[in-house]
């Protein structure tokens, strides 16, 4: 057992850092740029160098570098710690991967470099209102007249709706196949009459999600990924290339130490709370379960630089850090004591603390979204422990 | 031995659920939230004319009459209704009026509270946590008080303010007289707006007719929020129910899922016999006195964790609607705050349960 | 509201404890008795006076009184009081309100006087090896050759088998009949050769269950109570004859009072436990159950007495039990501390001191005995607030 | 970076998991625990040729000179099967003597530690809850110990036992030497039976080499327990997840259920992640010396904790069954039990994390 890193792999680290040192943020006129075009331009750089879009052939703009656990999780760290942009994370890395599977010739090069480095921006049309963790049961439609599709239907918690240029969606395009069977994938320009875009609101006074409204809205017909039909398939490989057990896990502890920090300056019966046996012996508890999780995505890495399967640990991950997140909310939320009778929202916010109101509220997000606890513990008992279906599931699925 | 509802009582809560059900209908419930008024003057005066002015204040001053039992089940309704506005300072002003008013306090104000032409509040909290009488530090000096209070329910709006001083005591001072100032808080639970108060040298009168006024106001407010917060849960669970049998995944209601069954049940197994924790609790503050600390802090600690609880369950089975602004359950939600935080914490409450027992 | 009793009540329970203080423990010769022979003696004469078997027909041996449930609250702790025998327990008190409610005239002249007395012991035949809340799918047969039923087959979970006269049993009469219909509700005299008892040692050492073996034991055609198909009729009549919400809460708080004593008595950190402030918090958020139950216990009470349906709150006294006999026993056993490594068992248990080790293992029996807590759950979720039965349960109720 | 098991360790596990499958089944098992003997002598032949008697005891003294990880993962293992015996108190004396005795000492006691000539033990508790090193006060005078150990493995079938003394030291007393008394304790886990020892100027021979070495040896033991822990947890999950699989109610099998399903997957995901915890804590003592004592208190006190309370799931979902003497619920449950509380509470450990932490 070995947790550094190998001398060769420590001359790359080095190699990113002088990079990094040089490449960010922009200097001069550079730094001028919009916030986006900044990105875009950093992020070429880094392709060129082989630091981003690694698992992208270079004709569609990527870097195609052989797969490497350990320098992915160098490059993630070194440009976590200067604040670099990255690859652009979910929902943009699940279109990503479809496309770079699935796509046509043409639509990898149309799409794929200018996804990469961030210029043009997705957002994903999954879910609708009545169809939460159920997507087979999705009712947004498309039909192909003339060389357009035309759809109609709505999506909800449609993350960036307001800035995304494009959306990319699951919609039903033969009404007479079995639920999973009838539907496609289709890439949409959300700047057209047919598509209104509105906020929803939650419950902390942020605003992340959209509805998004198709009213005969309208996209070329070969602006489908897979054949009509396959978008349930298509969709579902995309949610593979998800995993970084190191990053979020890492995340975790980072999460941690701050509620750590809130403990040291908070007070509790006139003293520092951190002195209090109970927050103590709550905090020791909560560090169990965020150590765990931190060495278990080391061990999770290992197991993808062995190129060894995962197995039941692999599907945990999400409900380990919602079930961590919950605690750390409510830990915290104890530790804010009467403080949690306020609840300053949007502009009134303070700035750089941590905020732990709306982390408290956050952590109930955490379980629903994307598949709520409940199906992933279903999951787990059935693909994980080698448990039966469920008689309801076995009935949804017919 | 009757430790049960009787027919009034029953006919009181529905009487007030009623009036909330049709005039504080969910859209109407979003209006106040949304608005910056921390007073629905419609609503309040509806409130009012129900009798919720006076309940325990006694009848020759106007009101029914009533112990606190039955005030405490009038704020299980409201809790239940998630019903806005300052029914919970303004009641416990009247009863620390009642309590430890002289003739001529009583004579000036009780009426007034009871018809709701003067709106009280009380101002109980210091900042810094002091929410316990025994830490109170605004101070009394030839008539008048100086010092800060927090997390004064509806203040701006309010005509009279029951004040906490040093050594436990309380006094009124009315909110338009000299060196009053209001400063609004941002609250979490919009249905119950806070303020803070500074007093500068500001003329009050001291109820002084009765010894621990301040304690036993306190408690009087711990089984009130109690109250509110068991109701407040209740409702969670039938929202939660409702919710569970009309919504489909996989092509059945979710309440056929074992998993969300059982967690119903829990959480009604959590809440439901705790109903009678909190009549006990305004039982004994009513006839037992020497049980009142225990079972008011009793109630409070426990039955706003299980309201604070149950309302993230219930957010959780929701879904996504549950946890947007437009839903209803981030109301509840936000309520499970103000009840586990108002009036001092959980763990506040079960340590002073462990001192009062003697352990 | 008024939790004291009328003055009607003061004097019953004044007259009450006359009685007692005359009549148990017996005096003089009577003292010599048997244990089991002095508590007939007591009954019959309780039962005169109208404090036991009120519910039965002075025909039958019973005392015959209008159902009052205040006297019975006062009847139950005062005789609890003194330790004096009171109405047979569960399983018997089962039998008795199914022959009271099912049995023939001849049934319940036989065996009602006796076994209110407590001269007959009867254990209960329900539990099977592979079925456990599941007494649909019981396998033990009997069948009526001549003038006697001939059983065979296997009960478990038999309590007091080592010491009772007679079982009372479901079995199977009708193989061809669907699941719930082709049982029968049979009265066997356990001494016999067709049946052999063998104790079933707990995990605690202790042997309070037995398994019984039926091989050809027979009895009189006669002996079964409600006609043959009815046994699941009969027996589920029986359960709701066992409420006594207040006696159970007591006990729950008694519990509790024994708990903080222990807390009083053991060290943490070279302290008294009490002084710990993780301790207190844990003890008064179980004195938070514990109060709920108790008064709780006061409320349904109150609903007896006045006629009223209990509704859910009648549905959860016993999980509610277990889920505090859960958090009684884990905080037990923390302030045990290391004297839960030794085990002292059967023998050599400490005499007079709760034993908490036991205490601690028993309170995973609870959640087990008699439908585990899930199905309890189920019950709450169907019955008590309206959700649709299990697709399980609908294919096992086929 | 290279956080999983070799070929060699994965090895190892698999030679241990298939002798014990196969010399300690079910019915041998249960033989053992109700036996009087605390040391099977053909089960432990075997696990002594298996080399589990020197794993960590350096090469030239005939160990096979592996780390406490090594060691760690046989813990484990046995763990896993809830393997009876006398390896915990061994494995632990066989590393105080390594890493705290002189060229001599090793010299005499580590080869008859590997080949199992001779067995030894760990006495580090005194009565009191005095696990920890700071607090032990056994005297050592003039090359002789005076004082009492408490919770001592197998002490009765040992040769040699390794004692914390005074100021965290540990000495080394033979069995038979004069003064030494031995009495069984009545202990819950029948397959690691406990003594209590009482020393009265007993001749012993301290363990000087190694500064901390009480408190080393402790952190060490933390790991084993840790490691024991996981592999009863993870066993217990088994085994539940096949009654699930088999036992039938309402004419399914009970996996069928949500309730049971999700009860398992939740053990499951408590369980399963807390591998690369011991594994952590292990190699931390192995390789990080700074983070050892956290590793290690972290380590005990959080899976010990998962254990007991997956072992309490598991004879939940064995119903009536596991609730038996004659089932083989009873006897992880009771490795739970002795895992939790041996070498300190789950409590103390986390206190100690918060402490170390510089919290």
């Amino acid at each position: 057992m070995d947790l550094g890193f190998s001398e060769e792999h420590e001359a790359f680290r080095e190699e990113v850092r002088r990079f990094l040192a040089d490449g960010w943020p922009l200097k001069g006129e550079e730094a001028n740029l919009k916030r986006r075009a900044q990105a875009a331009l950093f992020r070429k750089r880094a392709i060129e160098r082989g630091y981003l879009a690694r698992a992208i052939p270079k004709a569609y703009g990527g870097s195609e570098r052989p797969s490497d656990p350990l320098r992915a999780t160098i490059i993630a760290s070194e440009f976590a710690r200067v604040h670099a942009p990255r690859d652009p994370g979910a929902p943009i890395s699940q279109l990503i991967a479809t496309l770079a599977s699935h796509g046509t010739e043409q639509q990898k090069k149309k799409f794929l470099p200018p996804t990469i480095t961030g210029e043009m921006v997705w957002c994903q049309g999954y879910s609708e209102p009545g169809a939460g963790s159920d997507l087979a049961s999705l009712r947004t439609k498309a039909e192909l007249v003339g060389d357009e599709w035309v759809i109609n239907g709505q999506k909800i918690w449609t993350t960036a709706a307001g800035v995304a240029h494009m959306i990319y969606l699951l919609c039903r395009t033969d009404p007479d196949a079995p639920k999973h069977k009838g539907m496609s994938y289709l890439l949409v320009d959300l700047n057209q009459p047919g598509i209104e875009v509105r906020p929803l609101k939650e419950m902390n006074g942020d605003a992340h999600f959209n509805e998004v409204f198709f009213d005969d809205a309208r996209t070329p017909a070969d602006y489908i990924v897979g054949r009509p039909g396959e978008g349930w398939i298509v969709s579902r490989s995309t949610l593979a290339h998800e995993r970084n057990a190191v990053g979020a896990s890492v995340a975790v502890r980072v999460q941690f130490e701050r509620l750590v920090e809130l403990a040291r300056t908070s007070e509790r019966n006139g003293r520092p709370a951190i002195e209090d046996p109970i927050i103590r012996d709550r905090l020791a508890e909560l560090d169990g379960y965020v150590t765990s999780h931190e060495y278990s995505g080391y061990r999770q890495l290992t197991m993808d630089v062995r190129g060894e399967k995962r197995g039941a640990i692999g599907m945990m991950n999400k409900l380990v850090s919602t079930e961590i997140g919950h605690r750390v909310a409510k830990l915290a939320f104890d530790l804010a004591g009467e403080a949690g009778l306020r609840a300053p929202l949007g502009d009134r916010k303070p700035k750089g603390d941590p905020d732990w109101m709306t982390q408290y509220m956050m952590s109930l997000g955490l379980s629903i979204a994307g598949g709520t606890s409940d199906i992933q513990r279903n999951i787990i008992g059935e693909r994980g422990l080698g448990l039966p279906r469920d008689f309801v599931a076995q009935k949804g699925a017919r | 031995m009757d430790f049960g509802l009787s027919e009034e009582q029953l006919l009181l809560q529905q009487t007030i659920d009623r009036f909330l059900e049709a005039e504080c209908p969910s859209t109407r419930l979003h209006e106040i939230f949304d608005g910056d008024e921390a007073v629905d003057g419609s609503l309040w005066r509806g409130m009012i004319e129900l009798g919720l002015g006076g309940l325990t204040i006694p009848e020759p001053y106007g009101g029914a009459g009533l112990g606190l039992i039955d005030l405490a089940l009038a704020s299980e309704t409201l809790g239940r209704r998630a019903a806005p506005g300052p029914f919970l300072g303004h009641a416990l002003a009247g009863v620390a009026i009642a309590l430890g008013g002289n003739e001529e306090q009583r004579e000036r104000w009780l009426p007034s509270l009871a018809t709701g032409r003067c709106l009280a509040t009380v101002a109980l909290a210091e900042a810094g946590g002091r929410w316990d009488p025994a830490r109170w530090q605004a101070r009394v000096q030839g008539g008048r008080v100086t010092g800060g209070k927090a997390w004064v329910p509806c203040a701006h709006a309010a005509d009279l303010l029951v004040v906490g001083v040093e050594g436990g005591g309380l006094a009124l001072v009315e909110r338009t007289a000299a060196g009053v100032e209001i400063a609004a808080v941002d609250g979490v639970d919009r249905t119950r707006r806070l303020d803070d108060v500074t007093l500068e040298n500001a003329p009050c009168d001291v109820l002084e007719r009765s010894r621990d006024v301040g304690g036993r106001v306190r408690d009087a407010g711990l089984c009130l929020v109690a109250a509110d917060a068991f109701g407040g849960a209740t409702r969670c669970i039938e929202m939660a129910v409702d919710h569970a049998n009309t919504r489909e995944q996989f092509g059945v209601t979710i309440g056929h899922f074992q998993a969300i069954k059982h967690r119903l049940a829990t959480m009604s197994v959590e809440v439901e016999p705790s109903r009678a924790l909190f009549w006990y609790a305004a039982h004994a503050w009513d006839a037992v006195p020497e049980d009142r600390q225990r079972a008011a802090s009793l109630a409070k600690a426990h039955i706003t964790d299980r309201f604070m609880q149950t309302a993230r369950d219930a957010v959780e089975i929701h879904g996504g609607m549950g946890f947007t602004w437009e839903g209803d359950m981030q109301i509840w939600l936000k309520r499970a705050m103000f009840d586990r935080m108002f009036l001092g914490s959980p763990a506040a409450h079960r340590e002073r349960v462990a001192r009062v027992s003697g352990w």
